[in-house]
């Protein structure tokens, strides 16, 4: 009967390893999450905040927000979702997560007050409450059983059981390998058509499987053939393979896309030295990284707005030569007039992650023609993000450059930005301690209105290039590439199965 | 009766051998049969003899069409099998022909059989390939021919594998092998050389009396001229690829024609003891006694089981003078030779080298009591380290004590002529002498030492008897000049009686005579020895005189 | 016997060393490998004389490009020029494979004559031998440069760590067996000490079958270089290797295929010869097959 | 018999005791941390650390030791770091896949090489010598994904007579199962194949030498009957032999075709795990596999007795 049952087949940008959206960021465990799990509020293509699985309602003071179940809500093992369920939620989803963090600091309660409001109260207004319990990333609170979320926020759940529109196949569950999903028949959407993450959530098939593909060679080779439905990411190179094939649609999931970024380490010698982050963001050019990470110039965009271009707090001061192609000879000017040591910069390349590759070799030559003395050390993605945790000199273990890619939407407000953090050792590696930063947030925090939060979000981009607190590297998109038979397919950053159908 | 002497002109030609001539495969051909002639009647046994390398083999391989392909090539000549001429037939009708009109029985019994086949199954192989016989009659038919060549207990032998089977045991399993389909020529390649003589006398009467059973005619090479007196009746011999002479056995044996034939047989060395030497005074340099080696092949893991190679074991040697041990395979002569030398740990008795007892000594303490006793190894080819000069073996041992490298070079050119070798051979490699050439040289180096005693391990058994003769005479020469005690191993009674002075015979580890070479070899005390002595092929011939042993000892054997 | 030649002065030592076959017969094979052979490696280590880029410098602009005047066989995903980074990539790949060669030969032989001399070190050496042989040597390579990070020397390390049983099994055995030849039993009756015995009789004799494992383990070196670069645990994209160049190049296999071509002709090119030089070398030196075609 | 079997496997233990040691130090002197890994990029010096204690990842070495091998002798390998699944699970699931295309590479790899490998023995310096002998050297020379790609590239793209990659369970489908499975073990078997083909065609040669080879066609047996009866079953305990240390070859090919198929196995999952720093999981499939090459040729070895009756234990 399995057979006949309608299936998609994805293959998916990572391995499913990690099954708790909580404990991770990772992108692939949030996917998950919403599979199995539904959210009490989500964001609309607007990045307006929609009712999901509650309605919500703000006090007049800004101090209290009530969210109000929706009937019908059912978890996979056939109990009622009741307010106690997401008031244990939030609270693990608060010790976990950077913008839930930020509410808890405010909160003086927050309650289930019958078995369908939830009360939360804060000691000050705060906000942007609504916009991070509603965000699609990093961590979205996720809504589990009481029991389950009474887990220590530190160790993994190990029961799987949400009240989202498809189940988890336990039995089928294989790590980094293939993940099963089922339509949960009980599950009943909202009325409202489905957009981006907030809507009726109505499932057409009978089964999603996710599958993982470490060779981009091989996925792309299985789309061709039939064998599999949809690709989350393709290989932008591959593209024309996919484009020939009359049987196939290729497209961007997400306007968005994602940031690349460098992170110098402030605590050593030399990048301790503002002369000399500056003489290292002057000599990069994020042409030659973004032409080489990706390619065709149709899928990349130079961009150097820390909070991402295309969002509302997007501003590009201070990043001209990033733009223009770096100036190698500016660069070497400024390096001498440091007095720049020709101290070695450590700089951590991973070998084993595709996105990753590019951005260190470009870097590190762009380095060297601005006279740089730089020890590219490669090692695998593990390493690298163990070591980055590492506050010892270079020498012993430390490092000096690294470099990652956020999700734009990760990236996009000071409050969620984790780079956008002066606090030293409590700071986002690197650990900048920079008092004037961590003064600009507080600004942010308390300016009232869109118009005024720009204001200091620009000041905050200048003052992040000027520091060279990180270096954008511009943006790019990834491409989706699926079958012609699946369609209906929500185009957003988080690739979700609902309202998606398949015709025979 | 001394030979066999039967006739057989009258009899119809089994196989003729015409003009055959052999050479290797490739470019430039080397030849190695020259156009030979031989011709075998029905019911005669033809020996081919000569010396190694001469061909022999390689002739038996030409009948059996087994030449190694791409190696050697038949170039002219015929081979006629009753009148057919077997060079013009092709694969699959000589494969018909082997076994059903000629069968061959090869020189090493140990690895001629299959080891993983039963050896029932291999005879039964012979009539799978050539019969249609049903299983049952084909049973019946193999243990009959077992039974023919008297093996014992035939229900069981059938069902075994051939290393279960003893060295005579499996010889007989060959030549029921070869014999069942009642073949026309039987080639018997050197089939008795790998056994020892009590052995090897059984199957030659067995193929004998299997012979005049069946009618057979038998092509035997062989290069030990006792095993010709014994059966021949017409004898070929070889040279170089040449047949230099062939002749009835006993007008062979009585007068030789060819100056090689006469030299081969005056190489032969008599069982008549050499002359007694004069009695030594002197005080023994070696002494054993009570000497015993039990080898003790227990694992860490595996059950223990327990040979006891040597026990008991008590003889002295005195100055100049030569003590043989003789023995069948596996009495226990090399164990004892290598415990005199201490390459093996004795597990209880003395040995005294001078006036010290070696025995216990370790390892360390041993060093300064090596330069005393010697050893010459059996295999020429591998007891010279083919990496080294010449040279630098013959100084090892020198420079070991102290002595300089020029005076020990000096020392080995000056060797080198002791044993008839150029002094300029030193710069050359073991490989670029003869057998022969190497064990003189191994001789040297044992010399160079200046041993007090030598013992020389089957020293000989590995030569051809001409060069045999040679070596034994630059032993005794040496004797004379050095006046070193020998230890001569051998399981060969007439070397033992060409040079030794005192025979100790061994079996099962055990000394069972000892006494001086004459009483050994003339009035044996012992039942084994008499057995060892009776075994011993063509010993009422005096090869090397052309004549009888004219002497009492026969008699008595 | 016929008179052999005499190996001249020169040669006397190495030939009398390794003990070559006096009769050199050399098939049309064996030639060509030594010269495939030899103009690779040529090729390869003076590539900085000719090629004409500089193998590291990027040109994001001209990436995947295909041959051209001035890119003879086109570009790489960084915009680097293929074939210089061919010519160059051949340096590091034989370097690993010569280097993983030598030291686990040199290892190898060291622990093996201790291994068979000693009888109480070989009981405990072989066991942890039998230990490094069962665990996977592809999985301890790449958790092996997972430990030291991926440089050119940990990928020598890591390939050479699994390779060393096998040599220590190698000359063990030859030492086992050699130490029961006669010859061997005359030096201990000269007196000989046991340390020379082991080094001036035994050790020669392992020259032999330790150059031909050297030639296996120096081919299988370089394909294990290219598969752990395959896996993610290979040498730095800076630094080209054949095998890196590939693992990098195969996601555009099939819009791409020259960048695995090249470096895999390259690469297969110089393991045939060598292996066929092997082959070769042991059939000439194994005394079994020369006693048979004697 | 017995007696030998029981004491080979006692001979394993401390073979299988040195292996679990090396590997435990192994890891554990790795730079990596699974818990940055399980808290991803914008976890902080304070989470990790209490990750890494609720992991029990900063005990001693020493004691962190005696938990595995005392939990490993209750027969509980652990649970993964990553994906918290026991290990026991995630081998059960990956381990058919693994064995089913080894199993079938191994027996599809003897019956192309051993015929070829005669052959080549046979037909000793003829060109199908020449040409056996070329195709194995160039199996070894070809890095396996080359192969595979090239195999893919041929076999499912251009004639597209079978699919790209994927596993089937045979208990789904036989053919399905069959259908994808060919292409990899054709890649894996290419390497096993030169490798069995040279073994068998030198030892034939070899034991073509000897004397009871002379003596079979001396009796007139026909030629394919010296071939197979006398000759390769006395070659038969080297073939046997490079099968066995063949193996390891055989586990470095799974690690890659997997990949390159997209084979769920536990190739793959050991790599994934060694990158992830996912001890307990390297811990157990390094064990496992060692463990199964040291019990795969544990029956090589008694197998011998099938082939020579000399060897008694
Ligand atoms: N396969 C071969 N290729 C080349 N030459 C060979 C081959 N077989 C034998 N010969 C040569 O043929 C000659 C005769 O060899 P053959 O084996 O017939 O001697 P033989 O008289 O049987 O000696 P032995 O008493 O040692 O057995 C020798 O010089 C030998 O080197
Ligand atoms: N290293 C050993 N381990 C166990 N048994 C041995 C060993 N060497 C010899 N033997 C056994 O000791 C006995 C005597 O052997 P030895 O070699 O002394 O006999 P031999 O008289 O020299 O025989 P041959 O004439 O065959 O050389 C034989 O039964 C042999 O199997
Ligand atoms: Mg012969
Ligand atoms: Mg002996």
């Amino acid at each position: 009967a399995q057979d006949e049952a309608e299936t998609i087949t994805a293959v998916m940008h990572s391995g499913l390893r990690v099954l708790d959206p909580i404990i991770t960021t990772a992108h692939i465990t949030r996917n998950h999450g919403y599979m199995i799990y539904d959210v009490l509020i989500a964001v609309n293509e607007n990045f307006e905040v929609q009712p999901q699985m509650a309605d919500f309602e703000v006090s007049e003071d800004g101090l209290t927000y009530t969210f109000t179940l929706r009937d019908g809500l059912m978890f996979h093992d056939g109990e009622p979702v009741t307010a106690a369920d997401a008031v244990a939620s939030l609270k693990r989803w608060g010790e976990r997560d950077s913008g839930g963090q930020l509410i808890f600091d405010v909160t003086a309660s927050l309650e289930a007050t019958d078995d369908k409001t939830v009360t939360w109260t804060l000691n000050e207004p705060f906000t942007p409450l609504l916009d991070i319990v509603a965000k699609q990333s990093a961590v979205p609170p996720f809504i589990m059983p009481a029991r389950i979320a009474e887990t220590s926020a530190d160790e993994a759940i190990t029961e799987y059981v949400g009240s989202g529109p498809f189940t988890f196949v336990e039995e089928e569950f294989e790590p980094g390998v293939s993940v099963t999903y089922e339509k949960f028949a009980d599950y009943v959407p909202r009325e409202e058509p489905a957009d981006w993450m907030a809507g009726g959530k109505v499932v057409n098939v009978d089964r999603v499987v996710w599958t993982t593909m470490p060779d981009a060679q091989t996925a792309i080779n299985a789309l061709v053939s039939g064998e599999i439905d949809y690709l989350e990411q393709a290989q932008i190179d591959l593209l024309p393979i996919l484009q020939a094939s009359p049987d196939l649609t290729v497209e961007v999931r997400d306007p968005l896309g994602f940031q690349t970024m460098g992170r110098m380490n402030f605590k050593y010698p030399p990048f301790d030295d503002e002369k000399i982050r500056q003489a290292a963001l002057m000599a990069i050019s994020q042409e030659n990284v973004l032409a080489t990470l990706v390619g065709n110039p149709e899928y990349y965009s130079l961009c150097g707005a820390i909070f991402g271009c295309g969002t509302p707090l997007a501003d590009e001061t201070g990043s001209d030569t990033l733009k223009s192609g770096g100036d190698a000879e500016a660069a070497r000017a400024l390096l001498e007039e440091a007095g720049y040591d020709n101290t070695p910069v450590v700089l951590m390349q991973p070998t084993d992650v595709v996105t990753l590759t590019a951005q260190p070799v470009v870097v590190a030559q762009a380095l060297r023609d601005a006279g740089f003395n730089v020890d590219m050390q490669a090692m695998d993605w593990q390493t690298l993000v163990t070591r980055r945790a590492s506050q010892s000199a270079p020498a012993d273990g430390g490092w000096n450059i690294f470099f990652t890619n956020w999700s734009v939407p990760e990236i996009s407000s000071p409050l969620i930005n984790p780079m956008v953090n002066g606090r030293g050792d409590d700071a986002w590696f690197g650990w900048p301690e920079d008092p004037a930063l961590e003064e600009l947030r507080a600004e942010f925090i308390a300016a009232d209105g869109a118009e005024a939060q720009a204001e200091v979000a620009q000041r905050i981009q200048a003052h992040v290039l000027e520091t060279v607190n990180y270096i954008p590297l511009g943006q790019y998109l990834t491409v989706q590439a699926r079958s012609n038979k699946m369609v209906d397919m929500i185009q957003q950053p988080v690739p979700v199965f609902w309202q998606v159908d398949k015709t025979e | 009766m001394l030979f066999r002497n039967r006739h057989f002109d009258d009899k119809p030609v089994a196989l003729e051998i015409l003009g055959l001539s052999v050479a290797t495969a490739g470019d430039d051909p080397v030849p190695i049969l020259n156009a030979i002639d031989v011709t075998i009647r029905e019911g005669e046994t033809v020996c081919l003899v000569g010396e190694s390398g001469s061909g022999k083999s390689v002739t038996s391989l030409a009948v059996m069409g087994l030449l190694p392909k791409g190696a050697l090539e038949v170039t002219a000549g015929r081979i006629e099998l009753e009148g057919q001429n077997l060079l013009d037939l092709d694969a699959s009708q000589m494969r018909e022909l082997r076994a059903q009109r000629i069968s061959m029985i090869f020189q090493e019994p140990m690895t001629a059989l299959n080891p993983v086949m039963k050896v029932g199954d291999q005879i039964e192989e012979v009539l799978d390939s050539h019969t249609k016989l049903p299983a049952k009659e084909k049973k019946r038919r193999v243990v009959d021919i077992m039974q023919q060549v008297h093996l014992p207990d035939v229900e069981r032998i059938y069902g075994s594998y051939p290393h279960q089977l003893s060295g005579g045991q499996r010889q007989r399993i060959m030549i029921a092998m070869a014999l069942i389909l009642e073949p026309k020529l039987l080639i018997a390649d050197e089939p008795t050389t790998a056994l020892d003589v009590t052995t090897q006398n059984q199957v030659l009467k067995l193929i004998a009396e299997l012979q005049e059973s069946h009618g057979t005619a038998v092509l035997f090479i062989t290069h030990d001229m006792g095993v010709v007196a014994e059966i021949a009746d017409t004898v070929y011999v070889m040279r170089n690829g040449d047949i230099v002479e062939s002749a009835a056995v006993e007008t062979l044996l009585r007068s030789p024609q060819k100056d090689y034939t006469r030299r081969l047989l005056e190489a032969v060395p008599s069982l008549v003891p050499r002359d007694a030497r004069p009695e030594s005074w002197a005080d023994p340099v070696l002494s054993v006694d009570g000497l015993t080696k039990i080898y003790d092949t227990r694992g860490f893991f595996k059950k223990g089981r327990e040979t006891k190679a040597a026990q008991d074991v008590k003889f002295r040697i005195k100055p100049g003078r030569t003590l043989g041990i003789v023995g069948e395979s596996g009495s226990g002569k090399s164990t004892v030779a290598r415990c005199v030398m201490r390459l093996i740990d004795p597990t209880e008795g003395r040995i005294r080298v001078g006036q010290t007892d070696i025995a216990k000594l370790a390892r360390g303490e041993l060093q300064p009591h090596r330069k005393h006793i010697q050893i010459v190894f059996q295999d020429p080819f591998r007891s010279l380290n083919p990496r080294w000069t010449v040279g630098d073996s013959l100084i090892e041992g020198p420079l070991n004590f102290g002595q300089s490298k020029a005076e020990a070079m000096k020392h080995a050119a000056e060797l080198m002529e002791l044993v008839g070798l150029p002094a300029d051979a030193l710069g050359r490699y073991p490989h670029q002498f003869s057998g022969g050439q190497r064990q003189r040289i191994a001789i040297a180096r044992a010399i160079a030492m200046r041993p007090d005693i030598l013992v020389a391990d089957e020293a000989v058994s590995a030569l051809d008897v001409s060069v045999q003769a040679q070596v034994l005479k630059l032993l005794d020469e040496l004797q004379e000049k050095l006046g070193i005690a020998i230890l001569f191993i051998t399981h060969d009674l007439r070397v033992a009686a060409q040079i030794c002075d005192e025979v100790v015979v061994m079996q099962h580890g055990r000394i069972v005579e000892h006494d001086t070479a004459e009483n050994v070899l003339s009035q044996p005390s012992h039942a084994y020895t008499r057995a060892l002595i009776e075994a011993a092929p063509g010993r009422h011939w005096d090869f090397a005189k052309f004549r009888e042993l004219s002497l009492h000892q026969t008699e008595t054997a | 016997m016929a008179a052999q030649p005499q190996p001249t002065s020169a040669m006397q030592v190495v030939l009398g060393a390794i003990q070559l076959p006096r009769n050199w017969r050399l098939g049309f094979g064996p030639i060509l490998a030594a010269i495939v052979l030899a103009l690779i490696v040529i090729a390869t280590a003076s590539a900085y004389l000719y090629v004409p880029h500089n193998p590291m410098s990027m040109d994001a602009l001209q990436r995947l490009k295909g041959p051209s005047e001035t890119y003879w066989l086109g570009t790489d995903p960084y915009g680097r020029d293929l074939f210089s980074r061919v010519m160059v990539g051949g340096q590091v790949s034989l370097l690993i494979g010569i280097g993983a060669a030598i030291v686990s030969v040199l290892i190898g032989l060291l622990i093996g004559l201790v291994s068979g001399f000693f009888r109480l070190a070989d009981a405990i050496i072989m066991r942890v031998m039998d230990a490094l042989m069962a665990i996977p040597s592809i999985l301890l390579a790449i958790a092996l440069v997972a430990l030291n990070g991926p440089s050119l020397w940990s990928v020598i390390f890591a390939i050479t760590i699994p390779e060393i049983p096998r040599v220590v099994r190698l000359v063990r055995s030859v030492v086992l067996s050699a130490r029961e030849e006669p010859y061997v039993e005359a030096a201990i009756a000269l007196g000989s000490s046991m340390p020379k015995i082991l080094w001036k009789h035994l050790m020669p004799n392992t020259l032999a079958p330790l150059i031909v494992q050297g030639t296996y383990i120096c081919a299988s070196a370089i394909l294990t270089e290219a598969i752990l670069s395959f896996l993610g645990a290979g040498v730095s994209t800076e630094i080209p290797t054949w095998g890196n160049i590939m693992a990098e190049g195969r996601i555009f296999f099939q819009i791409k295929p020259e960048l695995i071509f090249w470096p895999g002709l390259m690469l297969s090119l110089c393991i045939l010869s060598i292996n066929l030089l092997g082959d070769t070398a042991r059939d000439l030196l194994d005394p079994r097959l020369k006693k048979r075609e004697a | 018999m017995l007696g030998y079997v029981i004491r080979r496997i006692l001979a394993v233990i401390p073979v299988m005791v040195i292996v679990a040691i090396f590997v435990f130090l192994l890891l554990r002197l790795t730079p990596g941390d699974p818990a940055a890994i399980i808290a991803g990029d914008s976890a902080t010096p304070a989470q990790l650390e209490r990750i890494r204690e609720s992991l029990g990842l900063s005990e001693p070495l020493h004691v962190q030791f005696v938990t595995w091998v005392g939990n490993l002798a209750q027969g509980d390998l652990g649970t993964s770091i990553i994906s918290s699944q026991p290990v026991t699970r995630l081998i059960g699931q990956r381990i058919w896949p693994t064995l089913q295309i080894g199993t079938l590479t191994i027996l599809l790899s003897v019956l192309i090489a051993v015929p070829l490998g005669v052959l080549a023995a046979w037909r000793h310096r003829t060109w199908i010598d020449y040409a056996v002998m070329t195709f194995s050297v160039l199996g070894f020379s070809i890095p396996v994904f080359v192969i595979g790609y090239l195999f893919i590239k041929l076999f499912a793209i251009d004639l597209r007579w079978l699919p790209v990659q994927g596993y089937t369970s045979p208990s789904e489908s036989v053919q399905g199962f069959l259908s994808r499975a060919i292409l990899p073990c054709l890649t894996l078997a290419t390497i096993y194949v030169a490798l069995i083909a040279r073994m068998t065609r030198a030892s034939l040669l070899e034991v073509l030498g000897e004397d009871y080879v002379r003596t079979a066609r001396a009796k007139g047996v026909k030629e394919h009957i010296v071939l197979f009866r006398h000759a390769l079953r006395n070659a038969a305990v080297p073939i046997m032999t490079i099968i066995g240390t063949g193996f390891a070859l055989l586990i470095s090919g799974v690690v890659v075709t997997e990949s390159v198929f997209n084979i769920p196995g536990i190739g793959r999952l050991t790599v994934d795990a060694i990158l992830a720093r996912d001890y307990p999981v390297i811990q157990a499939m390094i064990l496992l596999t060692s463990a199964i090459y040291v019990f795969v040729n544990l029956l090589i070895d008694l197998s011998y007795t099938l082939f020579d009756p000399r060897i008694r234990y």
